[in-house]
Parts: structure tokens; sequence; C-alpha cells
């Protein structure tokens, strides 16, 4: 219920919004778990495993319970905390993992069952009979499994991600990162402030206290306001910094308010890259385990506070509090003050301090609470017996656990303090990192200020600047004590986990069992794997694991925090990459003029690229790839070859550099020639291969495949700068200055000489020349070279002619009676030669298998030639390239099947090779391919068996030349 | 006690009082036959099947932190027989046929579930490639369908089909691959291990390595020295300062693997969907939660934790690949130590001293291993012959070059995977 | 003879405007790659100065002279912009014309550093990326050259992508100027 | 992470691709040992190495980077082969 006269929020406007199609309606400033409070709304959901009710416990970002869907359609958004979710005007909200509703829900019948439940039960059974487990078990545990649901469609929703860069980050706008930030950005440090909630504070948004004489929150908020001012300071609310990273990167989630009516991205990831951070992150309340603490109506001490000061709600009309120390009894004392009946304070403590306002009840513990959907009342124990009382929500304090989280991102484990019964952080666990205030444990107001000025001062002086004096402000220095509470012994169940339904008696049981290490426990108990990642149970958890074990807290250790600290979407990790965003494209310049053809378009290596040019009546894409065979092996072809990497290489070394990349002799190569290369990595595999031209005297031009460029780049960068750092030679890439494009064909010369309006005589241009033309004015670069077996040039011009004199060809070549040819007519051509693709330089072969060994140049050293040399490489029984040409009834030829002998059973020993590349070859009049074969070339002429499983196909084929066509090489010739 | 519903059915009649350990603590003894270093999955599997299937039983499994506190305890969980090359081919097809009858004959339920795995083709070469391995699985026996677009689209409609930057051809399905409960594996064969006498000693790190005459006598450990006439080596990423001991350096470098789990959600992935233009992979848990992993971190490491850059290329990999996950959000992030080989591919191989076995080198695929490396492993240590589902997997290949298992070509030197 | 038509690598994608800020394309005239031959940086530097009156850059810096600027273009390599190359170069330096590999745009308006936040991994800031800087990095997943270009109007930047990715490159700005935007 | 690029200061480690131990190529003539432990064997530290990263994204340099493979801690990158060249 709202109480008047309490919270910040603006009472004027009202924000209607539904709950389970429920209208009610809060406002400005309300979360969906205060608007629902305020309604009276106790259960909002169910727990995983026994389907209990469960209520709002906090009021924070680590809630176990009030997970909801928000949204609807392909905007539901599954497992918000209602905890954090900003009411907007229209809000659908939706409770999870219940059928047929939140009130009625037929799995709640395992709770009835739980006995059969406990820890691990699953380990244990569904084995009998044998198949039952995925037919029938599984898919139940699944279907029963899960919290909310994605709704099964692209998610329609943008998010962003980002980079900023500071001296100083400081975590958390509590007392002590205020502080850590005044005095940072006094100092001249470029600060970054990032806070997860919606408003400065931190806890203080939560209390009513005072510092420096203002009401807390007013302080906070007046101090923001300055280092709001400053400019080397800038300030991120709703932003949760996740995860801390080597050498100061930290990642940090921002929720954006402007999506909510349509501006712009959800959320942003941001990478921070920080010299110094300052976590200032506070710290989070644990309950206490009792008979039946979870339900709905039962909730933490501090989040009654909270409900209550900043949100003008009471979360109960007659409130009982529960506590092993004194920070709980300020919501005894605040609800009193705004006119809420308390029952009384129950501590467990026989020291507990007394109050005039309201009734302490010492040495009180909880042992059961009762209800059916929602807190009824309580029983509770003293040393003169057991009490039951009417109470409809009851505040619980544990006591409070630091933030330690961040600081154990990079394996540092947290420091157990018996004096305040909590882990604080290692210090120095995360270079760069301080710790200030609760997160440290410093419970005190006036000691988060202290330790946040502290904090700031040194990662300034860390970073050579002085830290200026800062006077602290006045506030509140009660840290209050605390006693070990954290399970009332009894019968029945007591929650640890609330989500996961992990009780006392799991934990126990796991001890038993001899899963006693914490992780173990963890693992077979599913404690602390729920969405808070165990925040609101692990170190009971472990207490009473300790406590099982007969170890102490503090050997028991913890479990590994993980980032990130709080759960990040997908979206938000991912943003940018749906659709075509994952990779650049990359496009050739005739890629308008192809697209135009309704050429389909196939990727290499970013690039897009024509698979074939459909023309009117073919239906079938092989129509068109023979018909465009047909160009280049009887009229003239044009194909845009710009992708394939070209890197210019100059200076006087460049002919020793080829020499150590290539297998082959290039020094040898005469200035005006072009030479087919060979590169191997340096295990002595093929990496690549393609032509180099000598353009000058200390002058090359190399070609790689498309797909390799990037490597091979990175491998020339590796041998000049690594391995030969002496040599004279500068390596740089032009893939993207020259556009090249394939002219192909017996009627390629004419073509090329009416374009160039000269003369290209064989003798001045044989095979495998190169050499400078103009192109219309336009100095380009003329190569004689050819990848189809044809006479075969291909002409390079600046980039930005590469459309123009795509057009001017194709209108030459279609007025020739050929045109363009796209890759599938391109692979075909080559394979009709035997030349070779990734397919076939697919990382695993060897000069040796390609037929190329002696291509190894006995001369010099080149990279991979030593580890070439292994026996295991040069192997005659190794698979090697042949040609493969069926022979009997069944013509059909398959990439990726297998080679059998005649007769060979099919099984792996008799596995002797594979197809790697298939085609219809129009020039010959049936298919053809190549293949790796063992002993391949020794066995022209004999059978083979061709099996494709996967289609029961078998195809009897006969070895041959892997060269189908033209074997000498004439017509590249002529 | 031998688990089962009437068990539980029996305990949870009598308050659940009857439950006991799942293995013991015992103090080491001062000698065994054989020592397996590494309490992981694969120490625990070889223990168990020395245990079960050659009669030994003296035998201490050393584990310096908890037992399956390694990769086994952080892995996407996937079991998977759908290896292109001879060697890999063979040992994971007869690890998938362990799988097939674990729970039952470990009497330990590890949830394996052959929800099918597709491998995604973006091309015509890797459909041809995924041709080519799909012919090597079936003619080794094991299952593998060929799907075109149309039969992904009917099979995963929530994939981007129609818009993705790497358009989707096809892919290669392995029915009988899927995940397995990868806690329970662990747990599941040292309880099978330890009824049978072997010693699980935790929190026992060994420092040292004796060897006399060239063969090994025994270790040297945090709770003393504790002799043995066998020694296997089954600790992973962990495997370059195990051999040091020994002396031995390996082909070997420590690199990180991170893995990524989000929220539970209502079942909505029912497949493992691998995506190699993306380095990606997912399937659900029978918890909700999506399990999913990308590349390497690339770096040697031995931090169990990565890096941004890698973590967001992977939730990049997601959002391409099936963009209704983009509300889903991430839960937990880890990292595991792999021990890569120069060609990916794992070791199971005598080493040079006497009396000390390796079994090393799974690169990202030890999880599903687990079985058939313990099994192939005791055979080893029990027998001194190679089983011969593990013969290939030699230490010399690297030196010979005869019989490299490269699989994705990228070449069998280190940082090219 | 034929006539070849040439065509930029932006064509058709750019002016774009969202909130305060612009992209347009530049059409710098001739890019020319220098990188120097072993220990010639010196004679290079003399040589660009005989020319054009400037020198070579430090290391991320530029450098300008008239119409002409070198900008620092990786290791041992240098970006001339503007002129024509002249031919004493080529005896001190790989000369390489690259006028045509690049996509240039610039990105002004008040805030364009927050716009390059969301793309670059490294501090876009003026007061940080000062004036006369120029490097080398990402933009997206493309590497890039972003160098400071200030007018009369403000701060602005320099960006060379890959002239294949310039669709992609104005894709990935244009997304982050309209996220930028729907802040302000 | 981030690596201090010796030509471009301190830089997100997304713009460096990384190529294992800094090892030194053996002569053709060393012998097949020599290059088995050059291409395949590792020490493979749990503590200080030295390896190699490219810095392809920025300066395109190759550089040797000290590095702790247990902490992630960096004390250091040179550019690789400088130490060679005059």
């Amino acid at each position: 219920m709202r109480i008047e006269g309490k919270g910040r929020i603006d009472r004027s406007t009202w924000y209607g919004f539904t709950f389970d199609g429920v209208h009610y309606e809060g406002h400005p400033g309300d979360t969906v778990a205060s608007a629902l409070l305020a309604h009276d709304v106790r259960m909002v959901g169910r727990s995983f495993k026994y389907h209990r009710p469960r209520g709002i416990l906090t009021a924070g970002s680590a809630e176990p319970n009030a997970l909801v869907t928000v949204g609807s359609g392909a905007h539901a958004s599954p497992n918000e905390r209602a905890t954090m979710v900003e009411l907007t005007p229209g809000l659908q909200v939706t409770s999870q993992n219940r059928w047929p509703s939140l009130g009625f829900d037929v799995l709640s019948v395992n709770d009835l069952a739980a006995p059969f439940f406990g820890a691990g039960f699953y380990y244990k059974t569904f084995m009998w009979p044998k198949a039952f487990w995925e037919k029938v078990y599984e898919p139940a545990i699944r279907r029963a499994a899960g919290l909310g649901a994605l709704s099964g469609v692209t998610d329609p929703e943008e998010c962003e991600k980002g980079f900023r860069f500071c001296d100083v980050l400081v975590i958390g706008a509590g007392p002590a990162g205020l502080m850590a930030a005044k005095l940072a950005a006094e100092a001249g440090a470029d600060v970054i402030l990032a806070d997860e909630g919606t408003e400065p504070g931190g806890q203080l948004t939560a209390e009513v206290e005072e510092i420096d004489g203002m009401a807390a929150h007013e302080w906070a908020a007046k101090l923001w306001a300055e280092l709001g001012a400053m400019p080397n300071v800038r300030l991120m609310l709703r932003t949760t910094v996740t995860g801390a990273y080597d050498q100061g990167t930290y990642g940090a989630l921002e929720r954006l308010r402007g999506h909510a009516t349509g501006h712009g991205p959800r959320e942003c990831f941001w990478r921070i890259a920080a010299k110094r951070a300052v976590l200032a992150a506070g710290s989070l309340e644990r309950p206490v385990a009792f008979r039946d603490n979870d339900r709905p109506g039962i909730m933490t001490a501090g989040a009654v506070r909270a409900y209550l000061n900043r949100w003008g709600v009471s979360p109960g009309r007659n409130v009982t509090v529960f506590a092993n120390n004194d920070d709980a009894h300020r919501t005894a004392r605040d609800l009193v003050m705004a006119g809420v009946k308390v029952n009384a304070v129950l501590d467990a403590r026989h020291d507990a301090p007394k109050s005039d306002d309201f009734a302490v009840i010492r040495g009180a513990q909880v042992c059961g609470s009762h209800g059916r959907k929602g807190l009824d009342g309580i029983t509770y124990r003293t040393a003169s017996g057991e009490t039951t009382i009417m109470t409809d929500c009851l505040a619980v304090s544990g006591g409070w656990n630091p933030t330690v989280h961040l600081t154990c991102h990079m394996g540092g484990r947290p420091v157990w303090r018996d004096d305040i019964l909590a882990f604080v952080p290692k210090p120095g666990a995360i270079p760069g990192m301080v710790t200030a205030g609760a997160c440290n444990g410093a419970f005190s107001t006036a000691a988060c200020l202290a330790e946040g000025v502290a904090a700031a001062k040194q990662a300034v002086e860390d970073l050579g600047l002085t830290a200026p004096d800062v006077t602290l402000p006045e506030a509140g220095t009660e840290a209050g004590g605390i006693f070990p509470l954290w399970a009332v012994p009894g019968k029945g169940r007591a929650w640890l986990d609330f989500q996961n339904d992990v009780t006392v008696k799991d934990v126990k049981q796991a001890a038993t069992e001899n899963y006693q290490s914490v992780e173990h426990m963890k693992r077979y108990t599913t404690q602390g794997m729920a969405t808070d990642q165990g925040k609101m149970s692990s170190v009971a958890a472990l207490a009473i694991l300790a406590d099982a074990t007969g170890r102490g807290i503090p050997e028991t250790g913890t479990t590994t925090f993980r980032p990130p600290f709080s759960p990040i979407s997908i979206g938000a990790l991912g943003a940018g990459s749906k659709g075509s965003g994952f990779a650049p494209q990359r496009y050739t310049t005739s890629h308008a003029a192809t697209v135009a053809r309704n050429a389909p378009m196939i990727e290499a290596g970013l690039w897009y690229r024509p698979s074939y040019f459909p023309q009117a009546g073919e239906t079938t894409w092989r129509q068109s790839c023979d018909r465009e065979v047909g160009y280049v092996r009887n009229a003239v072809g044009i194909s845009d070859v710009t992708t394939l990497g070209k890197i210019d290489i100059q200076g006087p070394d460049a002919a020793e550099l080829l020499d150590i990349v290539y297998t082959g002799l290039f020094s040898t190569l005469k200035v005006g020639k072009v030479r087919y290369g060979l590169m191997l990595r340096e295990d002595g595999f093929v990496m690549d291969d393609g032509t180099t031209a000598r353009l000058g005297e200390n002058h090359y031009v190399m070609t790689t495949t498309t797909a390799a460029a990037g490597q091979v780049m990175a491998h020339l960068d590796f041998v000049t700068q690594v391995l030969r750092p002496d040599l004279d030679v500068s390596v740089i890439s032009v893939t993207e200055q020259w556009a090249q494009f394939a002219v192909a064909g017996p009627k390629s010369r004419p073509l090329l000489e009416d374009l160039l309006e000269t003369t290209l005589t064989a003798e001045d241009w044989p095979f495998m020349s190169c050499g400078p033309v103009t192109v219309g004015g336009v100095t380009g670069r003329l190569f004689r070279i050819s990848f189809s077996g044809e006479q075969g040039w291909e002409i390079a011009v600046p980039a930005r002619y590469g459309a123009s004199l795509f057009d001017a060809l194709v209108a030459r070549a279609e007025a020739m009676g050929g045109g363009l040819y796209g890759m599938e007519a391109l692979n075909v051509l080559r394979i009709e030669k035997g030349f070779l693709t990734h397919a076939e330089l697919h990382g695993r072969t060897t000069a040796f298998d390609l037929g190329m060994g002696r291509m190894i140049s006995a001369k010099k050293d080149c990279i991979g030639k030593v580890m070439a040399a292994r026996e295991g490489l040069v192997d005659p029984g190794r698979a090697q390239l042949v040609g493969l040409k069926p022979v009997g009834e069944v013509q059909q030829l398959v990439s990726g099947a297998h080679l059998f002998r005649e007769g060979a059973k099919i099984e792996p020993e008799n596995d002797q090779g594979y197809v790697t590349s298939v085609c219809y070859s129009p020039t010959l009049g049936h298919s053809i391919g190549l293949a790796f074969l063992e002993r391949g070339p020794r066995r022209y002429g004999e059978k083979i068996r061709m099996i494709d499983r996967t289609k029961g196909l078998e195809t009897l084929c006969e070895v041959v030349n892997p060269v189908f066509f033209d074997p000498e090489g004439a017509r590249a010739r002529d | 006690m031998r688990f089962s519903a009437l068990r539980i059915l029996k305990e949870g009649l009598t308050g659940n009082r009857g439950w006991t350990p799942h293995w013991r603590s015992p103090e080491p003894k001062s000698e065994y036959d054989i020592i397996i270093v590494g309490g992981g999955g694969h120490g625990l599997a070889t223990a168990y099947y020395l245990a079960r299937t050659h009669g030994l039983t003296n035998i201490a499994v050393l584990e310096k932190g908890y037992i399956g506190g390694g990769n086994v305890g952080r892995n996407t969980t996937i079991v998977r027989a759908n290896y292109n090359l001879p060697g890999n081919s063979e040992f994971y097809s007869h690890a998938l046929k362990l799988w097939e009858g674990l729970s039952e004959d470990l009497n330990y339920n590890v949830m394996h579930s052959q929800r099918g795995v597709i491998n995604l083709f973006h091309s015509d070469g890797q459909r041809d490639y995924a041709v080519r391995r799909a012919n090597s699985m079936i003619i080794q026996g094991d299952d593998a369908i060929v799907l075109d677009k149309a039969g992904v689209r009917k099979m995963l409609p929530y994939l981007d089909h129609d818009n993705a930057r790497f358009p989707i051809y096809g892919g290669l399905y392995h029915p009988r691959g899927g995940t397995a409960r990868h806690d329970a594996v662990a747990w599941g064969f040292a309880r099978g291990a330890d009824m049978r006498g072997v010693d699980l000693i935790q929190n026992c790190e060994v420092t040292g390595i004796d060897i006399e005459h060239g063969r090994v006598t025994g270790v040297q450990t945090t709770r003393g020295p504790i002799r043995a006439k066998k020694i296997g080596l089954a600790t992973a990423g962990r495997s370059g300062q195990t051999a040091a001991m020994a002396g031995l350096r390996l082909p070997i470098e420590s690199s990180i693997l991170q893995a990524f789990v989000t929220e539970g959600l209502k079942p909505v992935i029912d497949n493992v969907v691998t995506f190699g233009m993306g380095h990606f992979y997912i399937s659900q848990s029978d918890k909700g939660g999506l399990v999913f992993g990308g590349d390497l971190d690339f770096y040697a490491s031995y931090a169990a934790r990565g890096n941004l850059p890698m973590m967001e290329h992977v939730m990049e990999a997601g959002m391409a690949l099936m963009p209704m996950i983009g509300k889903a959000k991430l839960l937990r992030s880890w990292g595991g130590i792999m021990d890569m080989t120069p060609d990916g591919s794992p070791i199971i191989d005598f080493s040079p001293v006497g009396g000390l076995y390796l079994n090393c080198g799974w690169c990202y695929g030890g999880f599903k291993a687990t079985p058939g490396s313990g099994h192939t492993f005791a055979h080893l240590i029990a027998t001194d012959t190679p089983h011969p589902a593990a013969a290939r997997l030699r230490l010399d290949r690297f030196a010979t070059g005869h019989g490299l298992m490269d699989e994705e070509g990228t070449g069998s030197q280190h940082n090219l995977h | 003879m034929i006539e070849l038509v040439a065509s930029t690598p932006c064509q058709g994608l750019l002016p774009l405007e969202h909130g305060p800020f612009t992209l347009t394309e530049l059409t710098p005239g001739s890019l020319t790659a220098l990188a120097p031959f072993s220990g010639q940086d010196a004679a290079l530097s003399r040589a660009l100065d005989a020319a054009f009156g400037l020198s070579l850059p430090d290391v991320g810096a530029a450098t300008a002279g008239g119409s002409a600027r070198v900008i620092w273009f990786g290791r041992g390599q240098y970006l001339l912009i503007g002129p024509a190359p002249v031919a004493d170069l080529a005896n001190v330096a790989a000369v390489t014309d690259q006028s045509d590999a690049w996509a240039v745009v610039r990105l002004s308006g008040e805030g364009a550093d927050e716009v390059l936040a969301r793309l670059v991994p490294v501090d876009m800031r003026p007061a940080v990326f000062g004036e006369g800087a120029a490097i080398r990095t990402y933009l997206g997943h493309m590497t890039v050259s972003i160098a400071r270009d200030d007018d009369a109007k403000g701060p602005g930047y320099r960006i060379m992508a890959f002239r294949s990715m310039a669709g992609t490159l104005v894709h990935e700005i244009e997304t982050a100027m309209a996220a930028v935007a729907a802040r302000l | 992470m981030r690596i201090p690029c010796p030509i471009c200061g301190p830089r997100d480690s997304r713009e460096f691709t990384y190529r294992g131990a800094a090892l030194d190529r053996p002569a053709p003539d060393a012998g097949a040992d020599a290059w088995e432990d050059y291409v395949h064997l590792r020490d493979n530290p749990a503590g200080p190495t030295l390896d190699l990263w490219y810095h392809h994204a920025g300066c395109a340099s190759w550089l040797k980077v000290s590095r702790n493979t247990v902490t992630h801690e960096i004390t250091g990158a040179v550019l690789a082969g400088a130490e060679d060249k005059a």
C-alpha cells in the first residue's frame, strides 16, 4: 500500500500497466515491483523446481524471485527483474513458469513430491527403461524447466556497443563512489562514474539519514549535479559494470531510457578502458533460512525500507522484523515513523538494542511461516517457547554481503572477516582497482565516505596526480553489531536458493554424499546457479556446508564469481551483427552491373561474386553455366577477378623475398614475365598459390587466392619483419587499387586489340608475359595468364574506372559471340584443365600430393621446405591428385564422395581417397572430377568405385590424368 | 548403493536419511600399481575402465583440486562422432558407442541426450566438405544426413534463413550426436571407480615424477611421495607442466576457450547447432539455459578466463545466425584451458619414459571423448598395447608427418587453428 | 578510343545527416603510399620537403604543406594525399599508387567523437585525439585510417576504409550517427 | 586485454592476432630435431612467456610481447626482428 508523504515518485502522474492482464496504475519513478506492492500484489512468480509461490524479495538487481516477462510478441523480454524494470505507460507484464495461471499452477504438485526431488535426484533415476530417458523423461523435464520464454522470432530491437576511456572509473555512486569521483575529478583525472540505479546515492536512496545536515539522498543528488558540471567527469546512470578484464578493461551495460518511447537503441554495451578503478559497489543484504521462509511477503529488511522511503510503499500493513544485526532495526524505525504497524523486531541476539518506538524481542528466531500464496503469520522461538503471530510482511536480515564480485573476475578469492561475518575483496585482486565502502566491508556511511576518498587518493596518486584535500561530510558512524545466524534449526524445509529451490537439507545431503567441495555442493544442489548467481544464497549455503563438514567458512571458501555481474542480453553483446551486419561486405566495381543482370551472388572471402548470369529461356543453372563455358572455349568470356589478392613487392631485395616464400625461383624471372608460384606453410603443407609478375627489376606484383589474401599479407610481414629484417623490401596490398578482369577465349586477342587500339602479337605478348597498357588514356596493367586453358588475359585499371571498363569489355565480348561467365563456369573451365582451388588446396595437401613436388627448388631454402621433406609428407602411399571419368552406367560424380577399389568392402580400412571437385564438362560431354587417391598418378587407367553413402550413389570411374582438356596446353599459348 | 527410482522412493519416504557418500575420501597409500594424474573426466574414466575392464584396482587418481573441476566441469556438453579423418573417425565413433550405454553402465544418469547435431554450411565448397565428412562418418558406421536448405529450414525454422550475411546452404545432420550433463559424467565415473576400489585422492597435487633408469617409480605430491609402477598423465591443459616433471616437452600449447550460458528459458532450441562461419555452437540444457561457445581466445593462457573480443564475437555470431536470442540474457561465462596440439587432434600414447603414459592434446574436443579416452587409455596402460580405436593418436606423428589429423586444414602447426 | 568514366567509392551513398552529424565523401586527389627503403627515412623527408614543402610525420600524426599532406599509415609507411608523386621519391622509397584503393569520408558535427566511440576502439575525443593525429585502427570490423580533419566549423574526422567496403563503412557510421542522435 | 604496441601505444587486443611462442627459426640444415622443436614442441610455460602478436588492425607490426600466461600481466612489447635491424 502507498504511504502518504513518503517516497520520491511523481504522484501527480499516473501510468497504467497490466500484470497478467489485470490493469494497475503506478507513477513515474516506480519500478514494476514498487507499483505491484503498492497494489498489495505479493505473489509474482513461481519457483523453478517445486513451483512454489514467489514474491518480491529485494529492491535491486539481485532479485531471484520476481522475474517477469515484459512486453509481448516479438518484443517480449523474459526474465526481467520486476525490481529493476522502470514503469512506463502501458507496460505489459506477465508472470512466468506457471501453467495455466500464476494462481493455479498444475506443476505446483511437484511441491508435494518434494521428498523425492532432493539434491541430485535426477542422477539416480530415469535410467530404466533406457529408451525412456530421451522419449519420456527428458522431454518432460525440459518442459517443466526454464523460466520465461523467448518469442522465437527475430528480436526486432536494436542495441549498440561502444568504447570509453578514462583515468579513473568509479563503479557505484553511493557515498563511497560519489566521494571517490569527487576527489579524482578535483585532482584533474578523467573520470567516469557509473551506477546501475536510476538515481545516484546507492543505499542512500533507501535510507532516512542525513549527510552534512541534508537528507542523504539530496546530498547525493547535489554532489552528482556538481560532478556533472565538471568537464572531466562523465556520469553514467542505469549502467552496470558487468565484468573486469585484463589491463583495466571493464564491460558495462547501459540501459537506455529513450528506447521505451521508440527513440534509439535498447541497451549499450560499453567496453571501458580505465587506467585505474575504484570499486564502490555496496553490499547486498542476505536472508536467514528458516522453515518455509520462501513465502511471498517475506523480504529483506533493507528492501522493505527502500520501498517505504524511496517509493512510498509499505509491503505490509502489519510488519514484523527478524534480524541478527542492528541495521534491520532501522526498518522498524522507519515504518513506525511512517505510521505503519510494526509487531516487533525479533532479534536473534540476546543483547540486541532496545527501542522506545517498537518492541524488540531478544533471542528470538523465526522458525516457521504460515499462509498459502502469501504470508499470514509466523512462528518464532525464544527461550520460553514458540509463539505464533499474525503478520503480512516479514522483513528479514541476516547481515550484509559486500559486493565483491568484480574483484573475483580475474581469479582472486575474497577474504573472510569474522568481525563482520562477511567476505571482503582480496586487496590487489584486480590490477589497478581499489575498493571502498560497503563492498569493502565498511558499513557506516561515514566510513564509506572516508574510504571513497582514500581509494580515489590512491588511484590518482598512482597516476601521478596530486590529490586535493577533501573535507569529509558529516554522516552517521553506526555500523551495527552482528551475530552469526545462517539457518534456524528445525524441521521442514528452509530455503537458501529461492529460485532453484535449494534448501538447507539439500546442502546437508550433498555433504553426506561427499559432495563436500563447495564447487561440488553448488553443482550437485544447483545452489547459486539461478539467475542471481547465488548473490542471495551462496554465503549462507557455504556456511551451512562448512558446518556440515566440520570446517570453517574460510577453509570452505567460495565458488568462483564470474562475469557478468548481472545478466546481459545477447542482443547487446552482439549488437550490430543481425543480418548483413555480421561481417563487412566487399563489392567489386562490377557489382551493380552484375546484380542488374540477375546473377545469383556468392560469398568469397567477404567479397560477392556472381555464380552465373541467367538468360531468358534458361531454367537451370547448368544451362547458363554450359553456355558461359562455351563463350570461353569458343569465343571470348569476361569475368571480374578483382577479388584475388594483389600485393606489390618493391625494393632491392624483392626477388630474394619471393625466393623465400615461394617454393620456386623468382629471382630468375625476367622483367615482363609471369610465373606460377606455390607457397608453403612452415609445416610443409601448401598455404596458397598464385601467379607473380615481374613489373621491373625491383618490382613484382603477387596474386593470391581470394580467401587467403589477408593470411598471405600477414605472412609476408612476418617474413620481412621477423625472419629476414635485413631485407630491403616493401610489401603493400594493391587489391583495392586495381579492378581486374579476365578476358579469355580464342577471340580474346581481337577484343583486346580493339579495346586497346594496339596489336598484341604472340611475339610481344607470349603466354605468361605482362606489361603496362593504355586503356582509353588510362594506364593499366595487362597480364597474359590463363585459368581456363584458353588464350587468356587479365587487364587491370585503377578501380575508379572498373565499372566503366567492365561495361566496355562485356559489350565487346557480346558483340563477338561471347559474354560474361560466372564462378560456376570458371570452376568448370579450371576442372577441365586440372587447375586447383581451395577444394584441393585445403590445408592438408602437400606439393607432393598435388603433383608439384618438383616445384620445390633444390637450389635454395624456402618457408616449409624442411618440414615438407618429412617422410610422412612424401610417402608414396599418400593420396595424390588424379582425374576421374565415369565409365559405367551411372555417370554422376559427387564432390565429397570416397574412393574404393572394385570388390573392396566399404569400410574405413579400404577407403583410398576422396573426390574434391566435379562438374559436367560441356566441352567433353561427360562428367569429370578431381580427386585425391592413394598412389593416384601411378594408377591411370585403373577402375575405381566412387561411393557416396549420403545419396546411396556408386559410380564406376577410370583414373585419369587430372588435365582433361588440351593436356599439351597449346590453346593457352596460342 | 544402487540408484534407482525405487531407492529414491524409499529414501523419500524415510526422510532421505539413508544416502551414503558417492565415493570415499581415502588417505593416499604409499604405493599403487597405477597412478593416474588428474581427476578430471579422462582420469576418472581411465581409472574406472582399468578397474571395470581390466580388473586392476590398486589404483590412485591424484587430483590437485576437486574431482571433475577441470574441463569436464566447464564445457558446452556436446557429444558427437562426426569427424572426417582416420584416427579421429574411429576414436570418436568408439567413444559414442560407450556413451550410449553409459548411464546404465555407471548406474548414474549422465543425461546423455541424443538430440542431434547439425553443422551448418554456407557455400558449395563447405557443402562438398560436409559430404566428404558425412561419407567418412557413414563408412565408419556412424550416422550422417546431408540436409539441403529446405531441410535445415524445416528443422531449425528460427535461424535467419533469409537475410544472413553467410546464407545457409544446408547442414550436416548427425542424429546420434547430442549432449550430456557434464558434471554427472565426472561423478558417475568417480563413483564407479571408487566402488571398485580405486582411491580418489583430492587436494593432492603432483609436484614431481620419480624416474630411475628411464622408468617411472612414483610421484612426489603435496601429500607426500607415492610409489607406482605405472603412471598415466591425464592433465589436459596442464599437460605441459606435468610432462615437464618427466623431462618431456610436448607438442602442446595451452589456450583459453570460453563458454557461456544464459538464464533459464522454456525449450526453444532442440538440437545442437553449429555455425562454422561464425565459430559458434549452441544447445539448450535440460534446465533451460542456452549453452554456447565459440573459438579460442587465441593466446597461450592458464587463467581459465577469457576476454571481451572473443566473447563479443561469439554473441555477434549468435545474433547473426539466430536473431531470436537477442533477449536471452547471458548469465555466466567461463574459460577452460585447452591443450592444443598442432593438428588439433589428441594424443593417447606411450611416452619416451618407461611406465609413463600420455593422454593429452584434447584441444576443444575433450568432453565428448571422455569414455573413449578412458577406455582406450586404460587399455594402453593395462596391456601395453594401443587400443585399435586409439592406435592413430600417436605422439610421433608430428615428427614423422605420418597420420596427421588436421580436421580444419588450418595447419599442422601451433596457433593456426 | 573508348572513354573510361570514373566513379567514386561512395557514389550514391553520401552525403548523410543525422542530428548534428554530417558524413560526406572526400575526393582528395592522389593517394600515394610511400615506404622508405632501408635507412632512407630522412632522405624521403627531404625529398618531400623539396617537392611539397612538408616533412615526414611522426608515428600517429600528419603533416601538411599547401594542398599536400602526408599521414602516417603504418609501420614504415606513409600516405601522400593530394598531389601526384614526383619521380624523385622512387629513389628513396617504394612508391605505390593507392588513389583508387580507399573510400575516404569525413565525419563532422558537435560530438562526432561520440559517433566514433560506437565503432572505434581508440579514444577519439578531440582533447585526446588531437589536431594532426592520424592512426590506423578498426572501425567496426574494418581496418581503417582515421585522421583529425578540422574545418572552420569545428573538429572533423577523415576516415579511410577499403574501397570495396564503402557500403559497409557508410552503413556502420550512419547507424552510429542515428543512435547517438537519438540520445540528444 | 590491452597490448602496448611500441609504435601505436596501448591498444585493445582485438586489433592483434596471436602467433604463439617467439622462437628463432633454425637453419635449413639444423636437423630434424631442431625443426621439430621449432615447429611443434613448446615449453608452454605457466608463467612468464614471450610470444608473437601481429598488430594487423594497427601499424601491421609483428611484436614480441612479454606476458604472463597465468595472470595475463603484460610487462613489455618490442618490435620482433628489430633487434637485428641496424
